[in-house]
């Protein structure tokens, strides 16, 4: 009981930091300094999220399932390519720098380009989605592998352990909580990823809909999908952050311990 | 009708509007479904359809004939062929706020005009302005990023902008804002090209000419149709736009259309048909003024899909 | 003891390591007997961790070979168990993962090498700890939980790089004396490294003393001192002499 | 000498590897499998990118100073924020959800919007730069402060050093590490972030360049300023790594001597 | 020694802490005189370094006072110098600007700070180090340099936690002896933290063995060992005969 006190009060600073914001905001639309196609007033923003929630649901739909895909490719991809990367330093040496290039390329610039080698469905939304998410979760895991103490290699070794066993009791387990930090830079991204690959090109998803009400200038209905992927967003990291903690009961035990 | 039917998809070149009516009305009134064929319309990628399309991700799309000119001109150019008019003549044009005095070409000079960037765009109204006695050197560009014309003529963000009589034209009317407006094709015969055509990729038409003439049959009904019908057929738009995005344009939509319907056929003997003059006409001012490294005169289009 | 006690369990014969172009280890041979307590005392650098690394079989050494109960385990890791400096326990794993890690290694199913772990527990004065994670122990008892993995590791015989080094003075006296009684009540042979004189002198039925560069054997002590030690053996007078002894040599 | 002689050897993978993928690249495109306006080929794409260098050239001025600008201002950005939140709990406790919630607007979407409130200038696009570099610059700074040893805290304090004193000795000192660590992510992604906003509005750069050789159907223009804004990026890296070695002389020391 | 060696120059009076409602110190009265070492003997969570804390003027007592040469310093950084368990060389800064500090941070020029610092590195054996990175001395140097920036910080007076517990067996052994050769040099006063009861006996003039929850001073007991100490002191029995004493104490 006690112990949820200070969780409680710590959540008054950013609610109030949201609320001043949204107040604001609401008093320059209000007040006419900034014209209502400019800037719609948060009330116009609601108002517009609630009446298109059907529109923007079944929208969301597509989205989701793209972003999902995409996370789950590149979380594969990513274990493989660091688990390579780890285990053969050529491996590291030949694609750390090829993947620190991928990041660089703008993927406004691509996304078109997959949509023509690609087509309509939804596969060049969810490659672009693996390409944004790939990378984090690589950098975690390989750092993560990498942190792991060679001295307790050395002990695994020393009891007899084949490689795989080593990576299965320590490697992997180790790696685990740089995973997670990976990853939810990672959802934090795949949404977005998505959007904008339906932005470009689609004919479904939450970009294809910005896209529309964009050109109907409906700027208030604009902002509601923006805060829609923003609370989705959140909610994916969130989900992220559950997992994680599932996965990982000891370090709950370290926290508590470390709360007392 | 059990699954035996020809899939093809169709790629427009902008969110849904009243130059896709006939494509709507044809699905809707099950002319594809007679023809045996299964047609799914989606929108391009940005300024993508003519890609989508030679890339055989669209057998039909909708593109324009200027903008169609630099893929035909490449050296390797683009697999497509333009198999249809939409609109027989151009009813684009400059809309400018009244009383600016932008209702001719000239009114531009001093003015501040909102472009594409295109080099093809910028050298018709230099053509036009120029043609007209003013100076072209004098108008100061911005950035095009606008969607609704008469809204942001309204708000000062822009003194002229480049829009189709039809639809930017009739918008200012239904929100109410006073507008002058002059079209190119009055001013330089030349500049009578085709605006939206509907494009078919090379590939598909040389293996399955016989179904892309069934679909063009499709489509001719469609929009001969919407000629007679103005009404209806914009109705059936607003219902069979999926996006949703006319929902709330109802006014507007039926305007169009009712504009439109005396357009699509206009002066031709039936829809569709590709006036090879005027074609030639445009492609020999774009080669003659270097917009364009190649004479494209002959090129780029078909009337042999059209029905007889 | 029991009657065993004389019979040769480890023996190292002749080993020598070089890395690169420095010679670690020269001709190092020493032996430990059943039930025995061993320990190698040198400076730092003089190539301690090497040769457990080399006996335990997870480095070849250049030349010699090592013996457990005269069968050949040069290279051969997994025979001998090895406990390094830190406790090294898992903090993903529950404590009884942890301990029963090595049988897990060595085929066995989970649920069975738990239960073979599970009444060590009591033995090792861990009982209750069983599902627990390492972080929620003390010091003290993640360094017995690390020997109990030793223990269940192996034949019998355990190589400890500095295994009290880690704790504070006061818990490292209740460890000692801890372990001097399990390693009687359980039968374990030890070879230990130690930086401590006073913790060799202690513990040790003998000590060897590795030192120089290459590391070779410089001297061989035996503390002839009758096991338990006396509660103020480290008080008394012997234990001096035995202390001025070793620094000389060192 | 002979230390050079490793970093000589770990660059072969890396060029092997590149070498493969351009060659395998070359090869689709010359057999035309793929029509070049799909994939132009490698030498297409370097023919483009050298006829066009001027071009490029010019427009890249624009790109760049826009991300150098949007980059100061995020790091000048990050840095207040950053320390206001490492001093102030209330300020961290606020701040920190709705910079997170800042990382998940898709940027696509506030672009448009931000054309619309600053104009055709170079404002919204620096404005951009700063959003998207701004984050793990932050918290780079926020981890870097974390991380300093309160008991080196303690002991300035011992000796009767101020806040001011604390903060100039060890709090930022300490926190360079992280700093750069922040800093190198954002620079990758600085370029990109100007790219994007001016593709979707603008005049010059090298944003807008990409749309109207997109236009034109010239892909291997495409591909020449995609790898142009690469080779851009890398070099930003490149530079942001050797401020950071020249800014912190003690890790070199201490990399050399673990590397002995 | 000085003339001056009975001079008192440290003195805490009735020192009492509570953190929450966790009393950690009770009535703590203690002094120190000049050039004289005094070691703060007790187990882990007595009170220890909290204590320090309060004498150096980190954190304020519930009740009581600190003086240094009289003058009351309670709740005044910066007066004491304050060595912790660690070195706390900032890693960013070249040995010379570590050490000169104290000398910065009371608003001396660097370049003078510098000047002022630089000859003293002599003295600490840390000649020719001036302008490297802490991280590229070793254990034994870093110690030394930390002590000669606690030096530099204050009135001649040091609180010392734990310094020498990082240090292995034999590093320390030779730490220790430096040590007591500077004090002496440069008429340092020194009150020290240690686990370590050689240590203390060793070292010290006096100890104070601070005991119990909440902490307070048990018993106090004088080393009259003449100093310099023997070669062999540790060694002998005298030294013998106060462990004794401590530890029936603890
Ligand atoms: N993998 C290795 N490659 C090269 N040299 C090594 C390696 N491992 C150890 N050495 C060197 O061999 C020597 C002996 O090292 P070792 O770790 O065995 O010493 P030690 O006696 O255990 O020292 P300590 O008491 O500090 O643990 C050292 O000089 C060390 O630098
Ligand atoms: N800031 C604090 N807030 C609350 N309790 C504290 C704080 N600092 C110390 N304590 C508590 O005060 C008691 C004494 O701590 P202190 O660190 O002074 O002990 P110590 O004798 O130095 O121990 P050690 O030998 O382990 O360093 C401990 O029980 C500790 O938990
Ligand atoms: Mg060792
Ligand atoms: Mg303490």
């Amino acid at each position: 009981m006690k112990r949820k006190l200070p969780n409680i009060t710590s959540k008054i600073p950013p609610i109030a930091a949201m609320a001043v914001i949204l107040l604001g905001w609401e008093v320059v639309s209000i007040s006419g300094i900034v014209p209502s196609y400019m800037l719609p007033s948060p009330v116009a923003v609601l108002t517009a999220l609630f009446g298109d929630l059907p529109t923007i649901l079944f929208h969301a739909k597509f989205t989701l399932l793209e972003s999902f895909y995409g996370l789950l490719i590149g979380i594969a991809l990513a274990f493989v390519f660091a688990t390579m990367m780890d285990r053969f330093r050529v491996m590291d040496q030949a694609f750390y720098p090829i993947m620190i290039i991928t990041q660089t390329i703008p993927t406004i610039a691509i996304a078109p380009i997959l949509v023509l080698w690609m087509g309509f469905g939804m596969a060049p939304k969810i490659t672009l989605v693996v390409i944004t998410t790939f990378f984090p979760i690589t950098i975690g895991l390989l750092d993560g592998y990498k942190s792991v103490d060679p001295d307790a290699i050395r002990l695994m070794k020393a009891m007899g352990a084949s490689r795989a066993q080593i990576f299965r009791h320590v490697k992997f387990p180790g790696a685990l909580p740089q995973f997670f930090s990976g990853l939810k830079i990672s959802a934090s991204y795949a949404v977005v990823g998505a959007v904008v690959s339906e932005w470009l090109g689609g004919f479904n998803g939450l970009g294809v809909y910005m896209t529309r009400v964009k050109k109907a200038y409906s700027f208030d209905k604009m902002f509601a999908v923006i805060i829609f992927i923003v609370i989705i967003s959140l909610l994916l990291l969130l989900a992220v952050n559950i997992v994680s903690r599932i996965t990982m009961p000891w370090l709950q035990v370290e926290k508590e311990k470390n709360h007392e | 009708e059990d699954g035996a039917q020809e899939k093809i998809t169709f790629c427009l070149d902008w969110t849904p509007n009243t130059n896709h009516t006939g494509l709507y009305v044809a699905q809707a009134k099950g002319y594809y479904e007679e023809a045996g064929l299964d047609v799914e319309i989606v929108q391009p990628p940005e300024n993508g359809a003519a890609l989508m399309c030679a890339a055989g991700q669209a057998q039909f799309a909708i593109e324009a004939q200027d903008t169609m000119a630099a893929s035909l001109a490449l050296d390797e150019p683009l697999g497509i062929t333009a198999v249809a008019g939409i609109i027989q003549h151009n009813t684009s044009g400059i809309l400018s706020r009244k009383g600016d005095g932008i209702d001719k070409p000239a009114g531009l000079t001093g003015k501040t005009y909102s472009t594409w960037d295109s080099p093809i765009e910028l050298a018709v109204l230099e053509n036009v302005v120029n043609g007209d006695g003013g100076d072209f050197s004098q108008v100061t560009l911005i950035p095009n990023d606008i969607t609704d014309e008469p809204a942001a003529l309204a708000a000062n963000q822009t003194d002229a902008i480049w829009v189709f009589q039809g639809w930017g034209g009739i918008n200012a009317d239904v929100e109410g804002v006073d507008c002058d407006y002059f079209a190119f094709s009055d001013i330089n015969p030349v500049f009578d090209y085709y605006t939206p055509v509907i494009i078919a990729n090379n590939d598909y038409l040389a293996e399955n000419p016989d179904q892309a003439k069934a679909f063009m049959e499709a489509t001719a009904k469609g929009y001969e149709f919407a000629a007679e019908n103005p009404d209806e057929a914009a109705q059936i738009l607003i219902d069979g736009d999926n996006t949703g995005s006319l929902k709330d344009a109802e006014e507007l939509v039926k305007k169009s259309q009712e504009f439109l319907s005396t357009k699509y056929i206009d002066d031709a003997e039936s829809w569709g048909v590709i006036d090879a003059d005027r074609w030639n006409a445009f492609y020999k001012w774009l080669y003659e003024n270097q917009l364009c490294d190649k004479d494209l005169t002959g090129v780029g289009f078909s009337n042999e899909y059209l029905p007889q | 003891m029991s009657s065993e006690q004389n019979k040769v369990i480890l023996r190292a014969e002749h080993i020598s390591k070089t890395y690169g172009e420095k010679k670690v280890l020269e001709d190092i041979s020493i032996h430990l007997e059943q039930g025995e307590l061993v320990s190698l005392l040198g400076v730092s650098g003089s190539g301690k961790t090497t040769l457990f690394n080399v006996l335990s079989g997870i480095i070849p050494p250049d030349e010699g070979k090592v013996y457990l109960k005269d069968q050949d385990v040069t290279s051969t890791p997994g025979s001998i168990s090895y406990m390094l400096q830190k406790d090294l326990l898992l903090p993903h794993k529950k404590m009884i993962d942890n301990v029963a890690l090595p049988l897990v290694l060595k085929g066995m199913k989970k649920a069975e090498a738990r239960e073979k772990a599970n009444p060590l527990f009591a033995e090792f004065g861990l009982e209750g700890t069983q599902y627990q994670y390492p972080s929620q122990l003390s010091g003290g008892m993640r360094q017995r939980a690390a020997l109990l993995r030793t223990y269940l590791s192996s034949s019998g015989v355990a190589l400890l790089d500095e295994p009290f080094s880690a704790l504070d003075t006061l818990t490292k006296a209740s460890v000692h004396k801890w372990y001097l009684e399990v390693m009687q009540h359980i039968d374990l042979s030890t070879l230990f490294i130690t930086h401590d004189i006073d913790e060799a002198i202690l513990l040790s039925d003998r000590i060897y003393i590795l030192n120089g560069t290459p590391g070779t054997i410089k001297d061989e002590i035996v503390i002839q001192e009758r096991k338990p030690r006396a509660e103020d053996f480290a008080l008394s007078e012997e234990f001096l002499e035995y202390k001025r002894q070793i620094i000389s040599k060192l």
